[in-house]
């Protein structure tokens, strides 16, 4: 059963992201939502981590977090796609299952 | 009812905030309902079941002793991450010794902590049908 | 498809409320159906009728309000988090012997089992929380 | 020495409520003088006097209420943070029109200016948050 | 009354929490009592005053130009550390152009942010009278 | 002018303990409360970090909240010193000034 795995916390300021990445199955999607928006960025402390996953999962970010935070979604990572909370909804209606890391 | 499979997911220590007492009321609940219940200790979630634990010094009430009593309801499979131990210093040792008497070999006791490593601990994730997380 | 939210944090202080609403709306948009919103922790604080934010500020509280009117929506407050934060309605209080009470009207106040009942029911729980 | 404390979150859901309050204690244990207490963001909700937890757990809001009445502490509740998480003293919610009201005795209500002048006028100035 | 050192310390991306918001409305209160007043940026909270923040599709007030107008209040000093834009992949390009005004000089618009490695943030920490953090 | 500095989450959950580190000054103090009496322990995978820190400044742990997770301060890092609500009174009064890391 894919999951889709839900991180709102920034990866710089708590582990709940990381912790996230060493806990997902193959086939898996992350969403990023709220403060864990700002994860999506190429070039930062956290992108070779997520870069790595990528090639095991699918992931995502509520774009409306991403700007609200002043980042253009032409800065993130290649690859990441960029939802609105329509295709939030998409995605849990996708995935059998969700798992927030809080 | 139809059973499933639910995980409450533990990820934060103990009376610095609410989250492990509150989690801990809605798991007691799910015994009620009859599901497949397991729970999840990683990160600082492992803090939650600790021996020795005393609130003396914080005006906090004590409720470690209440996982100890999990076994009675059939709740009897924690999952707890060896990483998330290792990285605090921490080993099985420092856990609770939490039980469940098994009532198909003569009630004996079984221990209740399954200790997995990550890869592991994501595959009983993978299997859940509800997760919640505090 | 049916759906059980969680809500574990109140409103303003954390984005959780604010995002378990427009995911919520975005629900009902697309023709799905939810089964109940549990409001847990100092979740149960989206129930406060008492709350006047400044006007250009949105009032989340009155915002789930009018979602569960329009909607026929189940709201429900948990009664063991709402007793230890303060929240309660009119039979309640009068139940424990006070003048006044802070529930917005479209919640019901009842019991954790609520949420493990919309866990089985549903197709799809989802949790919001800190 | 005179102290100003300020608490940045409510009752429960985090320890600095709790935290706070020992901390109080001690200050006073040791003859020193507590300036005032700020309560901002969700610290607010200390104040609240409709909570009922259960009968073997501590009741924080009487707590504090107690301490105030035992040592005439100065605990303010800031109003534009209160107002936005339904927090009100009888005269505030009378002034917005509300039948009820949830503010436990020994808080007062003001602006966020006691918090500077606290800030001002104490030796020291400690934040307990989340 | 007497003028203090006050530093605000902004640790917090904004709208995930409230506590930059209401940190800001202090900052602002602040000006009325002619303190000494510092805002310290450092971790998550250089996403404060990242530029072109667009928050329609949050649901949340976009509280960004209140930053824009701390100059005119005589809040001038903002200290953002260096090692968080870097870590976070920006710059100081990405932050709003911050400026105050100075009156000793024809109202010429001075630049308001003070980029700063840690040992620099430290010794103005140290300096502080009052320090809050949200 | 010495600063007590305040912490109060875990150093394995968030940023904010190894931020207070990277901004101390020589002769402050730090003292452990809530979730961050955690972070006394030696063996673990932030000690070393602490332990380069105590060079410069002083370290203490208030001992109940150690106590109520479980943990003894025979095994804290030597030098660390366990205080009660009194003792967190009294660093309050010995330094000039506090910042709380929250």
């Amino acid at each position: 059963m894919a999951m889709l795995h839900i991180v709102n916390k920034s990866p710089f300021e708590k582990v709940s992201f990381r912790s996230c990445l060493n806990h997902v199955s193959k086939g898996d999607s992350v969403l990023m939502i709220e403060d864990a928006a700002v994860g999506a960025l190429e070039g930062t402390s956290f992108s070779d981590k997520l870069k790595t996953a990528m090639g095991d999962v699918s992931v995502y970010v509520l774009g409306g977090d991403l700007a609200a935070r002043g980042l253009s979604e032409d800065r993130m990572i290649d690859g990441i796609k960029s939802v609105d909370y329509a295709g939030f909804v998409d995605l849990t209606v996708e995935n059998e299952t969700t798992q927030s890391w809080l | 009812m139809a059973t499933k499979k639910f995980m409450f997911v533990n990820r934060k220590a103990p009376y610095g905030t609410v989250y492990a007492l509150e989690s801990l009321e809605v798991v007691l609940i799910s015994a009620a309902f009859e599901q497949d219940v397991s729970l999840a200790f990683i990160d600082d979630g492992v803090y939650q079941i600790t021996k020795g634990q005393n609130t003396d010094g914080i005006g906090q009430k004590n409720f470690s002793n209440t996982y100890k009593a999990l076994g009675d309801y059939e709740i009897k499979k924690l999952y707890v991450s060896k990483e998330s131990l290792e990285e605090r210093g921490l080993t099985q040792d420092d856990l609770m010794d939490l039980v469940w008497e098994d009532e198909d070999d003569d009630w004996a006791e079984k221990p209740s902590i399954i200790m997995v490593d990550r890869s592991e601990m994501a595959a009983v994730m993978a299997e859940q049908e509800v997760t919640l997380s505090f | 498809m049916k759906f059980t939210i969680m809500i574990n944090e109140g409103p303003y202080q954390h984005q959780s409320a604010d995002s378990a609403l427009q995911y919520c709306r975005a629900i009902l948009a697309q023709g799905h159906e939810i089964f109940r919103v549990f409001f847990y922790h100092d979740g149960v604080n989206n129930g406060s009728s008492l709350s006047v934010p400044p006007g250009d500020d949105r009032l989340i509280q009155k915002e789930w309000s009018e979602l569960s009117k329009e909607h026929d929506l189940d709201l429900v407050i948990c009664i063991a988090a709402a007793q230890r934060r303060g929240l309660m309605d009119a039979d309640e209080a009068k139940r424990q012997g006070f003048d006044s009470n802070n529930m917005i009207e479209g919640f019901r106040i009842s019991g954790l089992g609520q949420l493990i009942e919309g866990g089985i029911e549903s197709d799809r729980t989802v949790v919001f929380g800190d």
